[in-house]
């Protein structure tokens, strides 16, 4: 189902902010590659901590010219810098606090999700292929203690990603927590997806009409806050 | 013990065609490239590369070359492929993918570094949740149609689990910043990755080292690979080079 | 974060009756015995040792201590009694142990480290060899009748393994050399042992550290520990003691 | 069934020596408490690389007076020092390398051991214990590309030790390899025991007075070399 109207949402930057308001200082994050990434940009200075899976804690911004290292990047393959307090470590060792439950929060992008927490994203059938790179994605769903998605809330071809059946292959099932797109902010429940925040300018209406899943407007509906 | 090997060609002589040579590195981090230039002179054929997270997408050149001189038979790996769909597309390597020439297996990244790490601990199998809910669940993802292979589910606390199995390469290829004649190694910052794991799995693990000191400098509670791991060790130059990968 | 405790009686307040805590250290070495004394005074009841191995002959005051007030339920430990029987006919520890008074529960000493890395690392169950042949192939020892739990097997290639399960601790106490206020952790030599193992598998982690320093002076490359896995972090003086146990 | 007759052998040390010409240099050994322990004295200076399963390779000897520190002890809770090249690890590493199969070769004690290369060594029922002291020793037996054992051939109450059937519980089952005593070395064939090597002044005919399952003797029987 294609969606003709194209409706006016926040920037890439914007769904980052909002994503990096529901981090809580202390906290130790996974930041999957895309929108997620942008995240680490509101954060700087604040009191959370950066995992990233190739095995390090504590992961700097990223690193330009002289302070470039090819010894040290993050799982993205970007060169990145060391904070007071980094810590490097195996795969073995960042994958057992991955799936062992230590990681606060993951962002992941994603390319559809449905109304049960269930997404897609490490395969895309148009490229053609039966397998995919998956990478540390379905760990880091499984081990996640809140799962955010960061994402374009309709596909540049048009197509709704929030929908009520998968047609892409999943990455994990019943996982979702929550729901960050340039439109809105959507709370995966036992109920169904309830929408939270509409972005300035857009009513529910909007947001449904671009969502696949009959969504449940909460009773406090408000403007994504900044 | 004395395991220093002067000449990387002798290092690897005994690498033979059908071998499964474990590959460490994370992209373009901690890749052992130069052992992997020997292999590619060497001219061993139907190998079967086993990765962790793209190693030969940092080593694109090398893998250019193993592609085109048919030496691969197999490739298993959680990111092998470039994320860049149209990059891809020009790419020999997912052309020979896509052709069915070459296997490309695919883990969760997690999932292949317990399957490493069974290999090293004595351990045939382990149940892990990575991949509940999708395909993973019911059989190994691959390219070529038939070579899938079930896979076993078993219920732990009401939660579905996954049995995966040791991977036990017959080669290990490491790269490590600092080594002693023992093996004794330390890896540098995120170069560290896979490299640990595959060293203590495989049944042949060769790593090739930028400073070869002597016996005990490496301070002894700072080890990251004990020596016991490592039959054979190569002094080599650090090669520079650009880290990105698309 | 700071995770810095400076009362050791606030680090554990919430240890409360029933709680399983592993007790880290091997013999006399790398036991966290501040943190059992402050277990003592607090006069939790009801508790269940998660040892390694035998770190409570090393720290037998302690253990003498838990027994006379009736704080342990059970202990679980792959070398938990004196070697010499004489010596263990003499001990209160077990005599509460042939009177059925304390459980105690042994397993071969890397099938628990293999118990503690399965809590860590999501994992619910694991193969293992060790004691195909003996009892353990069966059930799970113990002194108490009908507290055995029979064992599961299966054979992969022709030969038998044991299906183990993950033991996660409620809380970890950990000895470490060297620490900072994010809980970032180096131990000292053998002193090591079970700490890093049984600080990753707890569902909270107290550590007490001989030398409490500031953020970024442990060699980023050379942290035992990663902070991640510690709750607490409390700064305690060295105390020396004898090293042999009989 | 127990031996009237006392027959003299080699003293405890001697066993140690015999035992230590089975190791090639670059072996990679761990061996247990009693007379295995005694090995060392008899392999310093050779390039030989001791494993203690606490968590150490290229243990030293026994530490003495100044020396001592209490963060440094062998798996036998004694005080050593460490030597050009020591590493330690924590107790994962030190059992992946003995379960996934590093060490070279394991000697270990025994309370009994029969013709098919299983031995008891754990618990002693006469403790009157239904639990014992396992500490690593079932790991071992399990990893050991050659397990030996170095006992006394016949316990102090004049029992006999090598037996047909074990009646102390197994610490490993058909595993043993070699067994070094007093009186004897004593190789685990498929077929049974084979005599290889007898003490000084004995015959065939006397170590299998005191050997409960029936010896085959060697073709190249001789005394036992040092």
């Amino acid at each position: 189902m294609a969606n003709s109207v194209k409706l006016e949402g926040i920037p890439r930057e914007m769904i980052a902010l909002r994503v990096s308001k529901e981090i809580q200082d202390g906290d130790y994050v996974n930041l999957g590659i895309g929108i997620p990434t942008l995240v680490s940009n509101w954060i700087e200075g604040r009191d959370i901590i950066l995992q990233s899976e190739i095995g390090m804690l504590k992961t700097g911004p990223l690193a330009y010219d002289a302070d470039v290292n090819q010894d040290l990047i993050n799982a993205s393959c970007q060169p990145v810098v060391e904070l007071p307090g980094t810590v490097y470590f195996d795969i073995l060792e960042s994958f057992t606090m991955i799936r062992g439950g230590r990681m606060s929060m993951v962002v992941m992008g994603a390319l559809q999700v449905n109304d049960k927490g269930d997404y897609a994203g490490w395969a895309n059938p148009s490229r053609g292929l039966d397998v995919g790179n998956i990478g540390g994605s379905m760990d880091l769903c499984v081990g996640a203690n809140k799962l955010f998605l960061a994402m374009e809330h309709v596909a540049v071809d048009g197509k709704l990603k929030i929908v009520k059946h998968l047609t892409f292959p999943p990455t994990t099932a019943g996982r979702v927590n929550k729901i960050f797109t340039d439109l809105a902010v959507i709370e995966v429940t036992p109920k169904g997806l309830l929408l939270k925040e509409v972005a300035p300018g857009l009513t529910a209406a909007d947001v449904q009409s671009v969502t696949e899943p009959k969504l449940i407007i909460s009773p406090e509906l408000k403007e994504i806050e900044f | 013990m004395d395991k220093v090997y002067q000449k990387i060609e002798d290092a690897i002589a005994d690498v033979n065609d059908g071998a499964t040579v474990a590959v460490a590195g994370f992209f373009a981090c901690g890749v052992p490239r130069l052992l992997l230039k020997a292999l590619i002179n060497k001219g061993t054929k139907n190998l079967t590369l086993a990765c962790g997270c793209g190693p030969m997408l940092g080593a694109a050149d090398e893998l250019k070359q193993l592609v085109k001189n048919k030496q691969l038979k197999k490739v298993i790996d959680s990111y092998g492929l470039y994320r860049s769909a149209t990059k891809g597309r020009e790419d020999s390597f997912e052309q020979a993918v896509r052709d069915g020439e070459i296997e490309l297996e695919v883990y969760p990244m997690g999932t292949l570094a317990e399957k490493y790490r069974a290999a090293a601990a004595g351990v045939p199998a382990v149940y892990l949740p990575t991949g509940v809910g999708s395909i993973i669940e019911h059989s190994t993802i691959t390219n070529i149609s038939g070579k899938s292979i079930p896979k076993e589910t078993r219920v732990f606390n009401g939660r579905t689990y996954i049995l995966e199995y040791a991977l036990k390469p017959d080669f290990a290829f490491i790269h490590a910043h600092t080594g002693d004649r023992e093996g004794n190694l330390k890896y540098s910052k995120t170069a560290r990755n896979f490299n640990p794991v595959m060293a203590a799995a495989a049944k042949v693990t060769i790593a090739e080292v930028e400073n070869l000191v002597e016996l005990g400098i490496i301070d002894s509670d700072s080890v990251h690979t004990p020596g016991i791991y490592i039959k054979r060790i190569v002094p080599v130059p650090r090669i520079d080079f650009r880290v990105s990968i698309d």
